[in-house]
């Protein structure tokens, strides 16, 4: 984990004038809050005061939504005549910056950067990726289906954060990763402090594994290797028996970017295009116009996800597209467990080693 | 004076009838109605009348024959229990029902025809601009 | 996008007075998909057409909007004269300014605008039209007429007399149906059978009629046109091609205990036997439950025995040889274009046991067992000379003529507590009949009339009634009658004279009940087959009470006489003509043609949960199997058939998935008419 | 629970069924298991965190189910009205698989429930139940258990939200709608949604715009309950599936209020008994027409 | 303006090829992008209908023509039928190009076999004429083109130009019951004939596009005239979205065909995983 290039404080007090300093000056805050809805849910939303921010509860929707939303407009279009006028919109927003994001959340940031940033440079995802400064938490609300520290991260890991905090006696010890980082301090020196209390943050950073113990020892490499060797394997068709084919996992999911695009009319003459997120459990995501569909059985479609995430990205773009998050995990109706997922697929992988020590085929 | 847009989904053989009975009656009415024909009430599904609403019309009028009258003999019930769900769903949703004048217009009451006209129009435009859609771009 | 015309028509100054048509035609003409908008004082004149024509050759237009009065008007103009150049007649739609534009709205800016709205909606729906053609349905030009009584054989022989050949299918041994049962006829008392009997051997002798007596339909499949019927041919046991009708199989018959139908039980027949002298065909039928053989052959198939031949006189004493005891029921296949249900009706029966829940049975009137009590049908045989009186009216129980008699009308009609709330009509007036041939018959004989109200509404009815009262001297006692009872030798009839106000009592020798008329039996089941719908009675439901009575909503099947509601004969012959006249209409041509505006289900995503087949009124959805190629099922799909669909697109709109596309209405259709409409 | 083992070992060993479709414990509690091998039909389990509908599996959307062979499934009595819905719709066919019932006392709102069934966790649909003892499976095994706590109702939620004025009722829906983001879980969850296409995805025309903004979203819930109005079984999984805690069960619910009231039909487990959908009484109730 | 906005292009001709395929030929609105605009032989772009949205198929006219551009494709979706539907002058977006192209200039001094199917003919067409005008720098050429039926056949045009070039091998045929009286061209499937015309595999490379039946039988048929894999080209289709590797839907298992083809070796097709 890369070392932090400046320490700071910051107690409750200062974080609760930060938020409003900044909402003040016009930065758009987001951060975890109630979302006042009828099951009492917590999620990333704009914020104007530390009041509405619930920092011990973790966000049910993903962050990435503020990255790639489930839905916007790239441009509209008008018809007069035969002619059409075309408004594109534009990408650029103001600054926001997030506040007390998941260290998941955060890290799934720059593992999508690399797919949009592959060749062509995505603006809509870099527009609001180059506004934003993330201040990530770090995470003590481990449960069973979180597995970070198995896909290399950790709950108070800095990966897509600018900041960092760790709880330290009446505050947070703040960790800057970023000149980002280093410059929304500089703004708001006001609720910087020097850096204090920092064993209590160390004795808290290092009470954080015991809850994610059961990762130790995830060997995504081994289901990685395995994947790559059993393009065609019985063990996908049995993964998609319970499977609804729904996209609530890669909705939630920090790191899934899939999306479609498709022509909305606002009546005859006029309308907008718009990219909306898609998910490729879904059966039609591959249907061909013809009728055709190379990912026809529910079975090939999640050897997609699980091969994208663990086999496919980490090839074409050296990173698991996956931060342990479990969201997916909690998200699925059908009890689906990633975490198992991936520790099922690097056992199957492991057996073989023990009887072909050249690896090779079951 | 804020002008209502109103679509008007009428069954071809009663209400459609009935319209051009009070058109030939000459009976005066409200321009905002711009009716969209078809063969039955029993054709009419509500998405008909939520897409007018997020095409932007303020009201909605959906007339058909008396029971009993149906040209094809059962459209209307079909369609009357359709009614019934849709509109009670919008209650519930907030939407205010009010939008929407369900009506029985048989081809002999043209006045009947020029008064749904012309009520629903005044009831539109005391509602105002139909503004269900709040916040319809960005949800994140 | 598309090459679409759109024609403004001033209609004179009906649109143009209020409507700026040029403005219409201007502004719509910058629309991307039109070519060429025009506008023209009067579109549905022949130079109107022609511009439109011209128009449609000259820039080759794939759509043709015209803008002028109500589609009901002109709709089929424009079209005809667009296909008349060559474009799909389907491709024309008309926007209705005039009914819905100029005549109702002032000369204002928002009328025209208004008027464009509608025009450019109808280039938006022109835009999802497709060509469409003429659904034709070849017609197989035979007719099945169900039921030999006087509305079906008067059906027949119209349909006949037109040249087109007809089925008649007669469950009875003969037709003649229950007019024939009938001794005169109001309100012209000329002899039922001297009017009936001809009609009856005309239809049997009619070349293009064929007749199957003693016969049921057992199944009918197909639709409108092209349907193919069972026929359950009843095991006769007399061939009556070789029966001679000489009689003497009769003669000899030892089995002599059989209740005679035809006179309503008030005499008993042979087993084998023709059920009335008049009877066509004139050949007998052997009765199975009583004739001794077949009742040996019953006893020995129950104990498993061997059948063996028993009395079998009859088919000795046959010197043609008709009669054999192997002949069983015999199905047959018959192919038709149309159907006649003309099933008649049954008398409603004041016994203890009924055959429906919701009926009673008259406890007051001691279930009508007393011998002396008649029903209105048995009355007509006591009257009728073929009848088993020789025509003189006497008492059943002691052959004595009758000093009074009491007619109870309404016995079961209008009377809700016995579970039948409608009128049936005729027995007011045969009621009259009855108490004048009463007293035609018997001189000096008391005939009472307890009666409701008199409703005699057919032309010369109410004159005829009143001749039952004033010449004949009918007694009518405005009331109702609580009890019936024997008391020394007379029928004690208690009832009250609510005009008068006070309750009576007449000592009296017969008593004739004036019983509602109700469906015949296995009218359901019948309907079942035929699938139309019936109403709580068991009447058969007509399509359209006002505009369409005489049809089902099953197309090509038609009602006649008593088995849609209560008739009276004249009521049931004009039925009968006008079902002919529907028959022969569909008949007048080899194949018939319909509009093309029917629903396709689009097999790929129709999911088989056939909602559309629960909200269709006509049965035009049908089950399809898709099939693999080695044949497995691998779903089942709906499919509409294009001779039964309406096209009135309540099955699209029941359709989750909206698989179901009404041609002529297609979402694509409406969806863009809104688009259009709403911004 | 033994019960239940023995009887899927039967059925698995005399191969009248190829899979038996029940409930496992799991690290992340309760979830849906496939037993094929009798070997393992030790891993089934019935309890009161067993909330998931498992007749959805029977829904014929899901080939690679299907694909397994002839399935025993293991049904709770409310789950018993989705597979009646099903064979009332003609979908499946009766003989093609094996309804193994079973007694319930109540289930949790959610799958990895832990601590007592109260009034607080159980699951709304509990309220009230009349089906403990299913009617429709061929086999029910299990003991019942007593009388499930009284909790949560939601006829009291929906008067709750029809005593609201109907601006505040527009501000709630929009509010809950908003957070959709057409994941389709509710639908794909649903053991009724058995559109071999759904609305959703026609195209030619599109009636449902697809993206997640309130006036997509708007337009295919309101769409959803109506499809669903008459057949909904009542289960909610549509509620407990979206990720986004949407209580879209509330429509559903309210909808099956307005048939029961309205059209007098309450969902019932008799595949025969007719449905409200496609049919009419000449005299249902139309105040509301003018 | 981001990567997802199209350039506007008009229709300046249609034409129909079959009862449902066309060929647009289409205009850059803007002189600057028409200016700027290069492409190369097998690549693909974006079109859309707007109000209807975008769809995926490849250039259909050779880069050495330019500012000719034509896109040919079947009416089979919603896009699809709506492109067929648009008429001369109409406005339409594109984006592109985009993927990777036929290597042309490493085949210079080979010979050239084209084999194309139905509508497949329109990836190879744009690489025919590219060669074509690019004549010296090759051997010989042969075409076998095949279509269901004489109406099925596309390009009617080229067809008679590659005819009448006495440096051009063409052959072309159609199903077994698809002639007609005065078709001058062979009877039977695509792979039984170029069998028969045997066009030599010395120091040369196959170019197949057609429906996947044909290739299926098309390749063992190359095999047998001696074609190793590494001499057999043809693009695949999948379904896309943005073209630019992102929207995640094309891939067959590690391979983007939208980046890594749409050409491939039959070697590359040999080597993808079993998902197509």
């Amino acid at each position: 984990m890369s070392e932090p290039s400046n320490l700071k404080h910051i107690d409750r007090a200062q974080l609760a004038g930060l938020v409003e300093a900044l909402a003040g000056a016009g930065t758009a805050v987001i951060a975890p809050a109630l979302r006042h809805d009828a099951r009492g849910t917590v999620g990333y939303r704009t914020v104007t005061t530390m009041a509405d921010v619930v920092l011990d509860k973790r966000p049910d929707n993903a962050l990435k939504s503020f990255f790639l939303p489930p839905t916007e407009p790239l441009l509209h279009y008008e018809r007069q005549g035969k002619d059409v006028t075309l408004t594109p919109v534009d990408p650029s927003i103001g600054p926001r910056v997030v506040l007390g994001a998941l260290p998941c959340d955060a890290a799934g940031l720059p593992i999508v950067d690399r797919v949009m940033d592959w060749d062509y440079r995505d603006e809509p995802w870099f527009g609001r990726r180059d506004a934003t400064t993330v201040i990530a938490l770090a995470c003590d609300k481990a449960d069973s289906a979180c597995f970070c520290t198995g896909v290399g991260l950790a709950p108070d890991g800095a990966s897509g954060s600018d900041l960092l905090l760790v709880p330290a006696g009446d505050g947070f010890l703040v960790e800057v990763y970023s000149d980002k980082g280093q410059a929304l301090v500089d703004l708001h020196p006001a609720f910087f402090g020097e850096p204090r209390d920092q064993e209590q943050a160390q004795a808290f950073r290092a009470g954080l594994g015991a809850a994610l113990s059961h990762a130790d020892g995830l060997d995504p490499a081994a289901a990685r290797a395995w994947i790559e060797g059993h393009f065609i394997d019985p063990a996908w068709p049995a993964l998609a028996l319970s499977c609804h084919g729904c996209g609530a996992c890669a909705m939630v999911c920090p790191t899934c970017h899939c999306f479609d695009i498709v022509d909305e009319q606002e009546g005859v003459a006029k309308g907008t295009r718009r990219r909306n997120q898609d998910y490729c459990q879904y059966g039609l995501f591959t249907l061909h116009g013809a009728g055709h569909n190379p990912r026809g059985d529910q079975g090939a479609r999640i050897r997609q996800r699980v091969s994208h995430k663990f086999a496919i990205y980490p090839d074409r773009f050296d990173a698991i597209l996956c931060t342990g998050c479990g969201r997916c995990s909690r998200a699925c109706a059908a009890g689906i467990d990633m975490f198992e997922v991936v520790e099922r697929l690097a056992g199957l992988q492991a057996d073989i080693d023990e009887e072909t020590p050249t690896g090779g085929d079951l | 004076m804020f002008e209502p847009r109103i679509v008007a989904f009428v069954c071809n053989w009663c209400t459609y009838t009935g319209a051009d009975l009070a058109g030939t009656s000459r009976l005066p009415m409200a321009t905002n109605v711009r009716i969209v024909r078809l063969p039955c009430t029993g054709r009419i599904d509500p998405l008909f009348i939520v897409k007018a609403f997020e095409r932007g019309a303020d009201g909605v009028i959906v007339s058909g024959c008396h029971p009993g009258d149906c040209h094809y003999s059962e459209g209307n019930y079909h369609a009357r229990r359709r009614f019934r769900l849709f509109k009670e769903l919008m209650d519930f949703t907030g939407i205010d029902s009010d939008r929407v004048t369900f009506s029985w217009v048989s081809a002999s009451q043209g006045q009947k025809w020029a008064d749904v006209v012309n009520g629903t129009t005044e009831r539109i435009r005391a509602l105002g601009p139909f503004e269900g859609y709040p916040g319809s771009e960005e949800v994140a | 996008m598309a090459r679409i015309g759109v024609f403004v028509c001033h209609c004179g100054e009906n649109i143009a007075r209020t409507v700026d048509c040029a403005a219409v035609a201007g502004s719509v003409a910058d629309h991307p998909s039109v070519v060429c908008s025009v506008d023209y004082k009067y579109m549905c004149s022949d130079p109107g057409q022609n511009l439109v024509k011209d128009a449609i050759t000259e820039h080759g237009l794939d759509g043709v909007v015209v803008a002028a009065c109500s589609p009901h008007m002109h709709l089929k103009t424009f079209r005809r004269a667009a296909s008349n150049a060559g474009l799909n007649a389907y491709l024309v739609e008309m926007a209705n300014i005039r009914e819905q534009c100029a005549w109702i709205h002032p000369r204002t800016p928002e009328t025209t605008v208004k008027a464009t709205d509608l025009v450019r909606a109808m280039v938006e729906k022109v835009k999802q039209n497709v060509p469409l053609e003429p659904i034709r349905i070849p017609v197989t030009p035979t007719a099945l007429v169900i039921g030999g009584g006087i509305a079906g054989i008067q059906a027949a022989l119209d349909i006949a007399e037109a040249g087109r050949d007809v089925i008649i299918v007669e469950k009875e041994p003969s037709l003649g149906g229950h007019m024939s049962q009938l001794s005169e006829t109001f309100p012209t008392l000329d002899c039922s059978q001297c009017i009936l009997t001809p009609r009856m051997v005309d239809a049997y002798q009619h070349p293009r009629i064929k007749l199957y007596t003693y016969s049921e339909v057992e199944k009918l499949e197909g639709y409108i046109g092209n349907f193919e019927v069972t026929i359950r041919k009843k095991g006769r046991s007399v061939d009556i091609d070789t029966c001679t009708g000489c009689g003497a199989c009769m003669e000899v018959c030892p089995s002599k205990k059989a209740l005679d139908e035809f006179d309503m039980g008030l005499r008993t027949r042979t087993a084998v036997y023709t059920p009335f002298p008049q009877a066509v065909p004139n050949k007998p039928v052997i009765d199975r439950e009583h004739c001794l053989h077949y009742k040996a052959e019953a006893r020995a198939i129950a104990r498993g025995k061997p059948v063996k031949a028993v009395c079998q006189k009859c088919a000795k004493a046959c010197a043609a040889d008709a009669i054999s005891f192997d002949g069983g029921d015999e199905l047959i296949k018959e192919k038709v274009g149309a159907v006649v249900v003309a099933t008649g009706f049954q008398l409603y029966s004041v016994a203890k046991d009924q055959p429906e829940p919701y009926l009673e049975g008259y406890g007051e009137y001691g279930y009508g067992a007393d011998p002396d009590i008649v029903d209105g049908l048995q009355f007509e045989r006591l009257a009728s000379a073929s009848g088993p009186t020789g025509g003189k009216i006497l008492c059943p129980s002691n052959g004595q003529a009758p000093k009074t008699i009491v007619f109870i009308q309404c016995t079961g009609s209008r009377d809700p507590a016995k579970g039948i709330e409608y009128c049936s009509g005729v027995c007011c007036m045969y009621t009259a009949k009855h108490a004048m041939l009463y007293q035609h018959s018997v001189h000096g004989g008391r005939a009472v009339v307890f009666y409701m109200d008199i409703r005699a509404t057919g032309k010369g009815y109410d004159a005829f009634t009143r001749r039952a009262a004033e010449e004949s001297g009918a007694e009518y006692v405005r009331g109702r009658v609580s009890a019936i009872y024997r008391a020394d030798g007379k029928l004690v009839v208690k009832g009250v004279d609510t005009l008068g106000g006070e309750p009576m009592t007449v000592q009296a020798d017969m008593v004739v009940l004036a019983t509602a008329i109700r469906p015949q039996p296995g009218i359901k089941e019948l309907a079942q087959k035929l699938s139309i719908s019936y109403d709580q009675h068991g009447f058969l439901n007509e399509a359209h009470p006002k505009l369409r009575p005489v049809e089902t909503n099953t197309a090509g099947i038609f009602l006649a006489g008593c088995s849609q509601a209560p008739r009276d004969i004249p009521d049931s012959v004009a039925m009968a003509s006008a079902t002919a006249a529907k028959v022969l209409a569909l008949f007048s041509r080899s194949e018939m043609e319909r509009e093309p505006q029917v629903a396709k289900v689009d097999q790929a995503t129709c999911s088989g949960c056939f909602h559309c087949e629960r909200a269709c009124a006509y049965g035009a959805v049908e089950h399809l199997e898709v099939k693999d190629r080695r044949g497995n099922v691998l779903r089942v799909v709906a499919q509409i058939n294009p001779g039964v669909c309406q096209g009135c697109g309540t099955c699209a709109a029941n359709c989750p998935s909206k698989s179901i596309e009404l041609d002529g209405f297609t979402d694509a259709q409406v969806f863009a008419s809104i688009q259009a409409l709403s911004l | 629970m033994n019960a239940l083992r023995d009887l899927a070992r039967q059925l698995l060993e005399a191969g009248e069924v190829k899979v038996v479709i029940g409930y496992e414990d799991s690290r992340r509690g309760v979830r849906p298991a496939f037993v094929s091998d009798p070997a393992d039909v030790d891993r089934l389990i019935f309890d009161a965190r067993c909330v998931h509908n498992l007749a959805t599996y029977l829904n014929p959307r899901r080939g690679h189910v299907k694909r397994l062979g002839r399935a025993a499934v293991v049904v709770k009595g409310c789950d018993a009205r989705a597979v009646a819905g099903l064979l009332r719709e003609q979908q499946i066919a009766r003989e093609d698989f094996v309804l193994i019932g079973v007694r319930c006392g109540g289930v949790f709102d959610t799958p990895d429930a832990t601590g007592p069934l109260d009034a607080a966790s159980i699951a709304p649909r509990c309220h009230g139940c009349t089906v403990r003892e299913p009617s429709l499976p061929e086999h029910v095994v299990g003991d019942l258990p007593p009388e499930p706590p009284v909790g949560r109702d939601l006829d009291a939620e929906v008067a709750r939200l029809m005593a609201m004025p109907a601006a505040e009722r527009l501000a709630f829906w929009n509010r809950e709608l908003a957070k959709c983001v057409r994941c389709y879980a509710c639908r794909q969850v649903c053991p009724l949604c058995v559109c071999e296409r759904c609305i959703v995805d026609k195209t030619q025309p599109r009636w449902i715009e697809p993206s997640a903004h309130t006036r997509g979203n708007l337009a295919w819930h309101l769409t959803r309950a109506q499809h669903l109005a008459g057949r909904c079984s009542g289960c909610s999984e549509c509620e407990r599936a979206c990720p986004e805690g949407i209580p879209i069960h509330l429509l559903n619910h309210f909808l099956a209020g307005v048939v029961r009231d309205a059209f007098d039909h309450v969902v019932g487990d008799d595949p025969d008994a007719p449905a409200p959908v496609g049919a009419f009484r000449k005299d249902d109730a139309e105040e509301f027409i003018v | 303006m981001n990567l997802y906005h199209p350039h506007l292009m008009r229709v300046t001709e249609r034409i129909d090829e079959t009862v449902d395929t066309v060929t647009l030929r289409l205009a850059f609105q803007d002189p600057a992008v028409a200016e700027a605009f290069e492409f190369r032989a097998g690549q693909f772009a974006e079109y859309s209908v707007f109000g209807e949205g975008e769809c995926t198929f490849c250039i259909a006219s050779a880069p050495t023509r330019l500012p000719l551009i034509e896109c040919s494709f079947k009416k089979v979706g919603k896009v699809t039928t709506a492109l067929s539907r648009l008429e001369v002058g109409d406005t339409m977006g594109f984006r592109g190009p985009y993927g990777n192209h036929f290597p042309v200039d490493a085949w210079k001094g080979r010979s050239l076999v084209f084999i194309a199917g139905g509508i497949g003919l329109a990836p190879v067409r744009c690489v025919i004429d590219n060669c074509l005008d690019r004549r010296d720098e090759f051997g010989d050429v042969t075409i076998v083109y095949g279509a269901r039926s004489v109406s099925d056949l596309v390009y009617k045009g080229e067809l008679e130009a590659w005819a009448a070039r006495a440096d051009v091998r063409l052959v072309k045929t159609v199903d077994p019951g698809g002639e007609t009286q005065d078709w001058d061209g062979q009877v039977g499937f695509v792979p039984t004939v170029l069998g028969d015309a045997a066009p030599t595999s010395d120091n040369a490379v196959a170019i197949v596009c057609g429906p996947p039946i044909m290739i299926k039988f098309t390749l063992p048929v190359l095999d047998k005239l001696g074609f190793s894999q590494d001499q057999v080209y043809t693009t695949l289709e999948n379904r896309m979205k943005c073209g630019l590797g992102k929207c995640g839907r094309c891939n067959i298992g590690r391979v983007y065909v939208c980046k890594d083809g749409p050409v491939f070796t039959a070697a590359q097709v040999a080597e993808l995983p079993a998902d197509m």
